[in-house]
């Protein structure tokens, strides 16, 4: 039994909520200021776990199911995604469809359950998320079709591990492409500047935050570990395209993902800190845009 | 000679009469004319068959319908008309003059389409086929530029009569039964029209037929 | 027999006009209505001996119109005693106007009605072109009465369009018969006959420019008489303007009867090589028929009138198929029992939601769904057979013309043929439904409910179209078959 | 054979003793009816997608080119599956709809038509002539028509019936054309014994042209599909589900059936398929994004499905002709297991949307909220239809689309060319209609269940009767059956695989089938981690909640002290950014008085979303024939001079024309 799957998704978890400690802090750097531990989101969740919880008089089951679907489809999609070049635990021609709709299925309750609330400002940024996320996926969709047609292989774990250095020496163009289109999609979907600010303080601009307005105690902190498990899953997309270093020793291919996706949330900090969101309308286009670039890289690469 | 003689002069009579026919504005004259016509048709179906020596059956039906068509409808033509107390074809939808024009230019078609269709044998007379088309023209024009119901009916009859005129053309005539069919036919529905002159002059104090458009589909 | 035929029906007339007692009269013309569809029957079993040229014969296409009409008939004098029995007798008013009117001596209707079915059976056992004219001028005259049943300005407008342009038709038709007879007369054998099978065997010999010319007048005649547009403009006035049953007869009976005519004429020009070119001359003149037809149906505000133009576009349909020849003829003939039998239904339901709700108008009329229960059932079900809905029979008569036109490659008649039939659906389905939904206008509350013999004759008519959508019995089949190989529909 | 015959008998039987029987079993004898036939239905279409072999039943008929052939082959037997389980669904949920509703009284003719239409599609499923499929494809569709005129009293009904009269009739006359040229070209109306191999590609396009508006009509493919968000709507929910469920697929089962009959199909049946399908189905979930009548929305997602379905036919067509298997199996496969799949889950809607008709008295959208807590079996239902329709795992839809998807995908493997930029336009296209749906439904579940009442009726909403619940949880159950038993429910379409295959002229099977299989299996385990997944998560929330304080309080509303219902995002406002994107396409109509000055009054809004295709295109046609029938109805004056001219005319323009 190959146990290196297995152990990069308990690695995955486990490292999952320093990724956002490591994009914080990056911000905090370029703002001049010291910012937050980088285990913040463990104390965070350490908090929440511990706290009671608090219901709306007017939220019914699917409040309280939103935050358990959101963790179990995350989870399931972590499973699907390879990591440092191995195969993923679940990998199957089409898995990266399961993938998309398990991100799909975890949107569709938190919409829901934001709705359940009745308040207007979560049924606002329920509208915004249903809006964006729909224009985000064909997207990540076709990203997906260009890296099976590259590998010539109908599953996510062949298509990233048909991926190495010397793929970005042959077709440099294509596969920038295709890692923009995802980036783009990594930064929506995941509800990061330029298309949301998870830090901002005013509920009429926000798209994610605003959902979870009414969420406290251990459903709270389900909805902040589904979310950091969200970046990691599509971070390792982007990181896997990016850099496919491939050394041949599981160990030292872990490591370098694991520093890669690291130095992504790096990456993620120079981005909040050097754009400022984009207005609510102008999101599309950029949605659309990846959708496009996606598109290009699948008809340019020969089949 | 004299068969085919006294055959033109009677087809130059009807002729005639049709132009009258076209040219008339009074009732009472095309009722007369019309007669005329029976008239002359029963004549022309004796003279068709050799004068006094046809057989039985052709004095029988010439002057069955010499009767029907020179009495029994200006008869009856008649009475409506006073009952209607309608003297002259008023207002046209065609003139009198522009009517006679007509009818030159409708001779002149009559000949040409005569001449385009041959004829299998002897006929009495080459005249006798332009002479009906025309007759049956003009009943024609009759229908479509008059307005009084009973002009119509002469029209109808003038049809008729076109029709018959070319029937004498036939080498062969048509069986008895089939003679007396069309005759009792005729007679029965100018018998009818008769009586729905008299209806409608009744119904609308006049038998001008541009009363009768109350049923249309012309958007009011 | 065949005399039988004529006489029977004919002597009850001049009976009726002499009957004093109402309901004895009303039993006399049920009862020769009867008569009539027995001797049919009989025929139909065994058709009686005559010699090929007899002036009165009965061949299979005579046989199968000479069964319409007769059951037809059968149905509608059955109604007519309902319906004679309701009428008001007094002067009563108009529901168009304000003025008042009254019926016709029911003596002379009820005699008009036997002679008009005298002079159909003559028509259709007419083997002399010339005794079929009479027969077809005398349907005129007799019906002309029927449609004056009411005495008011518009009954008598349409009678005397109806008389005057239909005289003038076969006037028209008159003179085609001498031109045909002229050009039987060119050959070495010429005889001028016009008894069908001898001008059919001398066929070969016409001469061909006064045959065509005979065509052309006898089809605008005939066609005058049948509807066919543009010489169809009596039509809707008639139709819409005589009483119901009178109605049903025209559009299912007397039009079939104008039709022979055309047929006849056919048969010659298809015996003499020239079916081609009559052919096209009846697709041309159908399809116009349809199209204007439909023209007419859509938004048509009087429901009567609908109907009546629809017998325009259904005669048009009967052209279309005897037109293309070959199976299409089959189709044009199981077309001509459909129509009959769906029209006479229409027209007899009419008249029951006339009688109910006093009005014409397709506006006027709601709710009848709730009023009338089952005569909106049937006319709901005549709607969807007149409109060719399977499971109706004119489905599978229209399947079988559209299938021959196809199939002789006439792909523009094919498309104009559907799209008429479509137009026509359109425009006849949106008021005939509004009529029977929603519900009754509370200013126009229908008087009187279903009754027995108002809704038996049309349901039995309704029965039989339905039966024809499922399944074309041997009886009818084989004589369909015969006479479509009589008109020269082979196969 | 039989056990088909007797269940058209049973199900005709029971809608004949209806119309006869006293009105407190009106009802219940004709849902018996139904439910036996289906029974013995469901039967004979197992039996064959088992695996026995093509049953055929072929009687001489009397009716010209008719013969009454039947036969159920594994194509058939697909699609009669699903008719025999939404029926009997549909009809235990109206015996009791309608009695609420109309209490047994004047329900009419409704369950005659309601079986006549049962049948009339199993008939057309089924039917090996053209004239047989004819008759029963129209006996379908007038029953339809009837069943949605059933409320006719309102204007809006009738109106919508005539729509779709119209539209069905029209649809059928090319129908009637295909297979009358068909038969000319092969022979024989018989489909066992039409010989159309051989047709000119000329000949067979116009064929298929035929039959794609023909069949696309019924199925609801845009721009045939203006009926379908009439007609639904207004017809009783029990009958839309059936409909929608099964009527339109009728459609989809022809085109297959003659494409089966046609020579092999050239590239660009697949791509124009594949265009239309995209069209329909972003058009259609737009449109239902747009939507504020819960019905509507419904009715506008039949298109965006049927829009899926045919995408899926197109994606195999594309395969079929490029000589890619799995391309074409993916694309079969999942087309196919969306007809069943939409059956389910939509008339799983329909009902729900029904109840919820039935309980609030509404179903304006905007005037619901809340019902979950006051229905919550009709909530639940409803959930699991909503997640199914938006192709969410574990459900059934997530299935279909799935292997539509991997067409799509392996197309795009190896595809060039043509093939390529369908298989990307096939997947980008089918991501968008996902995304879009699920901003759909969840606007559609949440503005009717969730959060409070926007009006009186819905606040007084009580959860509806146990025989409109039990359906709703049976078609919930089966969706949820066939979302985790996908590679099951595949196995069972291998005959029909296997015909498509042969049809199409590709090798045998057998491979590609184990590859989807395998696929689907791995989708299964997916689906069964993620309940256990989900199930850890309930776990571990109930075990740290235990024994901690669980309050409720009002929802937080940003420092605003005093939220009413009527403040709450509505369906509207939820589905306003998109609308707003997409208005060049929407063109949706706004209306109202916006709040002005510093002390506004009374405001008001309100929106509109017309059909585009209905408004733009069949409007002004219908119009401008009927102006122009208008000017020529001059033509009956009432002047007999005139009529007797028309005559003369007509007789001397022959005479000079014809007669040379």
């Amino acid at each position: 039994m190959n146990w290196a799957p297995l152990l990069l998704y308990l690695a995955a978890i486990a490292l999952a909520p320093l990724l956002g400690g490591v994009i914080a802090k990056t911000k905090a750097f370029f703002a001049g200021r010291t910012g937050a531990p980088l285990l913040q989101g463990y104390f965070d969740l350490a908090k929440l776990l511990r706290k009671g919880a608090v219901y709306s008089a007017t939220t019914s089951w699917v409040f309280r199911a939103g935050p358990v679907l959101s963790i179990g489809a995350v989870a399931v999609a972590l499973a699907l995604v390879p990591m440092g070049g191995t195969p993923a635990p679940l990998a199957f021609p089409g898995d990266f469809l399961v993938l998309a709709y398990l991100l799909a299925l975890a949107r569709f309750f938190t919409v829901i359950a934001a709705l359940d609330t009745g308040s207007a400002f979560e049924g606002m940024g329920a509208s915004r998320e249903a809006q964006f996320s729909a224009l985000a996926e064909p997207g990540l969709v076709l990203c997906f079709f260009a890296l099976a047609r590259n590998a010539d292989a109908l599953s996510l774990s062949a298509g990233l591990g048909a991926l190495s250095p010397g793929a970005w020496r042959s077709h440099a163009a294509v596969l920038a492409l295709v890692a923009a289109a995802l980036f783009i999609v990594f930064l929506a979907e995941n509800a990061r500047i330029p298309v949301d600010d998870p830090t901002t303080h005013l509920e009429l601009t926000m798209i994610h935050e605003v959902m979870v307005l009414d969420h406290g105690g251990p459903d709270l902190a389900l909805i902040e570990a589904a979310s950091w498990l969200k970046l990691w899953v599509l971070g390792a997309l982007v990181v896997g395209v990016v850099v496919p270093v491939r050394t041949g020793v599981p160990v030292m291919d872990g490591g370098v993902f694991v520093a890669a996706m690291l130095l992504l949330g790096v990456a993620v900090g120079v981005v909040e800190s050097a754009m400022a969101r984009l207005r609510l309308l102008r999101v599309p286009q950029l949605l659309v845009a990846s959708g496009v670039l996606a598109a290009l890289a699948t008809v340019l690469i020969s089949g | 000679m004299t068969a085919m003689f006294e055959i033109n002069t009677l087809l130059v009579g009807l002729l005639l009469v049709d132009f009258v026919l076209l040219g008339a504005s009074r009732l009472g004259t095309s009722v007369r004319q019309v007669a005329a016509q029976g008239a002359l048709l029963s004549l022309l179906t004796l003279a068709e068959h050799a004068g006094w020596g046809a057989p039985w059956r052709v004095w029988l039906l010439a002057l069955g319908s010499g009767v029907v068509k020179a009495v029994v409808f200006p008869y009856f033509l008649r009475r409506a008309l006073r009952e209607a107390d309608v003297r002259r074809e008023m207002a046209p939808y065609v003139g009198f003059t522009a009517s006679v024009l007509v009818g030159v230019a409708a001779l002149a078609a009559s000949l040409w389409l005569a001449s385009r269709l041959p004829l299998p044998g002897p006929v009495p007379s080459p005249l006798l086929v332009p002479v009906s088309l025309f007759t049956v023209l003009v009943g024609m024009f009759l229908l479509v530029s008059r307005r009084k119901a009973l002009t119509q009916v002469v029209g109808y009859l003038v049809v008729e009569n076109g029709v018959f005129c070319f029937g004498l053309a036939l080498p062969e005539d048509a069986p008895l039964p089939v003679e007396v069919g069309i005759l009792l036919d005729i007679f029965a529905a100018v018998f009818i029209m008769g009586i729905m002159i008299y209806q409608i002059s009744r119904e609308f104090d006049d038998i001008d037929t541009g009363r009768l458009t109350s049923l249309r589909d012309e958007a009011s | 027999m065949i005399a039988a035929l004529v006489l029977v029906p004919a002597f009850a007339g001049v009976l009726a006009l002499l009957l004093r007692r109402d309901r004895l009269r009303r039993a006399l013309l049920v009862a020769t209505a009867l008569t009539h569809l027995g001797l049919v029957a009989a025929v139909w079993r065994a058709t009686p001996a005559a010699p090929p040229t007899a002036w009165l014969r009965l061949d299979p296409v005579g046989t199968l119109v000479l069964g319409v009409t007769s059951v037809l008939f059968a149905v509608a004098a059955i109604y007519a005693v309902g319906y004679l029995a309701h009428e008001v007798r007094a002067p009563r008013p108009d529901m168009e106007e304000d003025a008042l009117f009254a019926n016709g001596p029911e003596a002379v209707f009820t005699a008009c009605l036997l002679f008009f079915l005298a002079t159909m059976t003559l028509v259709t056992v007419s083997q002399n072109l010339g005794v079929l004219w009479v027969a077809v001028e005398a349907t005129t005259l007799a019906s002309a009465p029927l449609i004056f049943f009411h005495r008011h300005h518009r009954s008598l407008e349409a009678t005397w369009k109806y008389l005057l342009i239909c005289s003038v038709g076969i006037a028209v038709a008159l003179l085609g018969n001498f031109f045909l007879a002229f050009a039987a007369s060119f050959g070495p054998a010429g005889s001028g006959s016009l008894v069908l099978n001898e001008l059919i065997a001398g066929a070969p010999g016409l001469h061909v420019r006064w045959l065509k010319a005979a065509f052309v007048l006898l089809l605008v005649g005939y066609g005058t008489k049948m509807g066919l547009a543009p010489l169809h403009t009596w039509l809707p006035d008639a139709h819409a303007e005589a009483p119901s049953v009178v109605s049903a007869l025209l559009s299912g009976a007397l039009l079939n009867c104008a039709f022979l005519g055309i047929v006849r004429a056919y048969q010659v020009l298809s015996a003499a090589g020239q079916g081609r070119f009559a052919g096209d001359l009846l697709i041309d003149i159908g399809l116009f028929s349809m199209a204007l037809a439909a023209v007419f149906i859509v938004a048509q505000p009087d429901f009567k009138r609908l109907l009546a133009y629809s017998s325009v576009e259904h005669m048009g349909i009967l052209a279309v198929g005897m037109g293309l020849g070959g199976g299409a003829v089959f189709g044009a003939l199981l077309h001509l029992v459909n129509h009959s039998l769906a029209k006479g239904m229409l027209f007899l339901l009419a008249g029951n939601i006339l009688a109910a709700y006093r009005s014409k108008s397709t506006a006027g009329v709601r709710g009848v769904g709730a009023a009338l229960p089952v005569t909106a059932a049937l006319w709901v079900a005549g709607l969807l057979a007149i409109t060719g809905s399977p499971p109706f029979g004119p489905f599978l008569s229209e399947l079988v013309i559209v299938k021959g036109a196809i199939d002789q490659g006439h792909p523009v008649a094919t498309v104009l043929f559907l799209l008429f039939l479509a137009a026509a659906f359109v425009g006849m389905a949106r008021p005939m439904l509004t009529m029977v939904q929603g519900e009754p206008l509370a200013s126009l509350p229908p008087s009187g409910r279903d009754r027995w013999l108002a809704v038996a004759p049309p349901a039995a008519l309704g029965l039989a179209v339905l039966l024809l959508g499922l399944w074309v019995p041997s009886w009818l089949n084989d004589v369909l078959r015969a006479a479509a190989r009589v008109v020269g529909g082979g196969s | 054979m039989g056990a088909f015959l007797a269940a058209l008998g049973l199900v005709v039987a029971g809608g004949v003793a209806s119309l006869l029987t006293g009105r407190r079993w009106r009802s219940r004898v004709a849902v018996a009816g139904i439910a036996a036939g289906s029974l013995c239905g469901l039967l004979a279409a197992l039996r064959v997608l088992a695996g026995a072999a093509t049953v055929a039943l072929h009687v001489p008929w009397r009716v010209p080119y008719g013969s009454f052939s039947l036969a159920i082959d594994p194509l058939s037997a697909l699609f009669l599956a699903p008719l025999f389980v939404l029926a009997p669904a549909a009809a235990v949920y109206g015996g009791r709809y309608l009695e609420e509703e109309h209490g047994g009284g004047a329900i009419g003719g409704v369950w005659l038509f309601t079986s006549l239409l049962i049948v009339g599609i199993a008939v057309v499923f089924t039917a090996r002539n053209g004239v047989l499929f004819l008759l029963a494809w129209e006996v379908m569709s007038v029953a339809a028509y009837f069943l949605v005129t059933f409320e006719h009293h309102r204007d809006e009904v009738r109106e919508a019936g005539w729509t779709y009269l119209v539209a069905t009739h029209l649809g059928t006359a090319f129908l009637i054309a295909m297979f009358l040229l068909m038969a000319r070209a092969g022979g024989s109306l018989d489909f066992d014994r039409m010989r159309l191999g051989q047709a000119s590609p000329a000949l067979a396009g116009l064929l298929f042209g035929l039959a794609v508006v023909g069949f696309g009509t019924k199925a609801g493919l845009v721009p045939f599909h203006v009926w379908l968000p009439e007609a639904h709507p207004a017809a009783p929910s029990h009958v839309s589900a059936l409909m929608s469920g099964v009527m339109i697929k009728a459609g989809i089962y022809g085109l297959l059936r003659v494409l089966l009959l046609l020579p092999p199909p050239p590239a660009w049946w697949g791509w124009l398929l594949v265009a239309m399908g995209l069209v329909s189905g972003v058009g259609g979930v737009l449109y239902a994004l747009a939507q504020h009548d819960l019905k509507r929305l419904l009715a506008y997602h039949s298109v965006e499905n049927i829009g899926i379905i045919t995408l899926g036919l197109g994606v195999g067509l594309v395969g079929a002709h490029a000589g890619l298997p799995l391309v074409a199996l993916a694309g079969f496969a999942g087309a196919l297991l969306h007809v069943l799949n939409h059956a389910l889950f939509k008339g799983l809607l329909f009902l729900g949307a029904g109840a919820v008709a039935h309980a609030a008295g509404t179903r304006d959208l905007d005037h619901l909220g809340g019902l979950g807590k006051r229905m919550p079996w009709t909530g639940a239902a409803f959930l699991i239809g909503s997640a199914a329709i938006s192709g969410l795992p574990p459900l059934n839809g997530f299935v279909s689309e799935f292997l539509i998807y991997l067409g799509a995908a392996a197309a795009a493997l190896t595809g060039r060319g043509a093939t390529l930029a369908a298989a990307v336009a096939g997947g980008a296209g089918l991501a968008l209609i996902g995304g879009l749906a699920l901003a759909c439904f969840t606007k559609a579940f949440g503005s009717v269940f969730l959060g409070d009442p926007r009006s009186p009726h819905a606040a007084h909403a009580v959860e509806v009767a146990a025989a409109l619940r039990l359906p709703m949880a049976a078609l919930a159950a089966a969706c949820v059956a066939i979302g985790l038993g996908a590679p099951l429910v595949l196995t069972g379409m291998t005959g029909v695989l296997a015909q498509l295959a042969q049809g199409f002229g590709l090798p045998a099977p057998d491979a590609q089938i184990a590859t989807l299989r395998s696929a689907l299996a791995w989708v299964a385990l997916a689906s069964l981690t993620l309940l256990a997944a989900v199930a850890l998560a309930v776990l571990a929330r109930r075990f740290l909640l235990r024994g901690r304080t669980v309050t409720a309080a009002p929802t937080w509303g940003c420092g605003y002290a005093a939220p009413t219902a009527r403040m709450q995002y509505t369906a509207s406002s939820f589905a306003q950014p998109l609308v707003d994107l997409f208005r060049p396409v929407l063109r949706t109509a706004a209306f109202g008085t916006p709040p002005s000055g510093a002390f506004p009054g009374p405001a008001s809004f309100a929106s509109a979303t017309p059909d585009p295709v209905d408004r733009g295109l069949y409007r002004p046609l219908f119009a401008g024939a009927a102006a122009l029938f208008g000017r020529l109805r001059w033509v009956q004056h009432g002047r007999i001079q005139l009529y007797l001219l028309y005559l003369v005319a007509t007789l001397l323009i022959l005479l000079l024309w014809k007669v040379r």
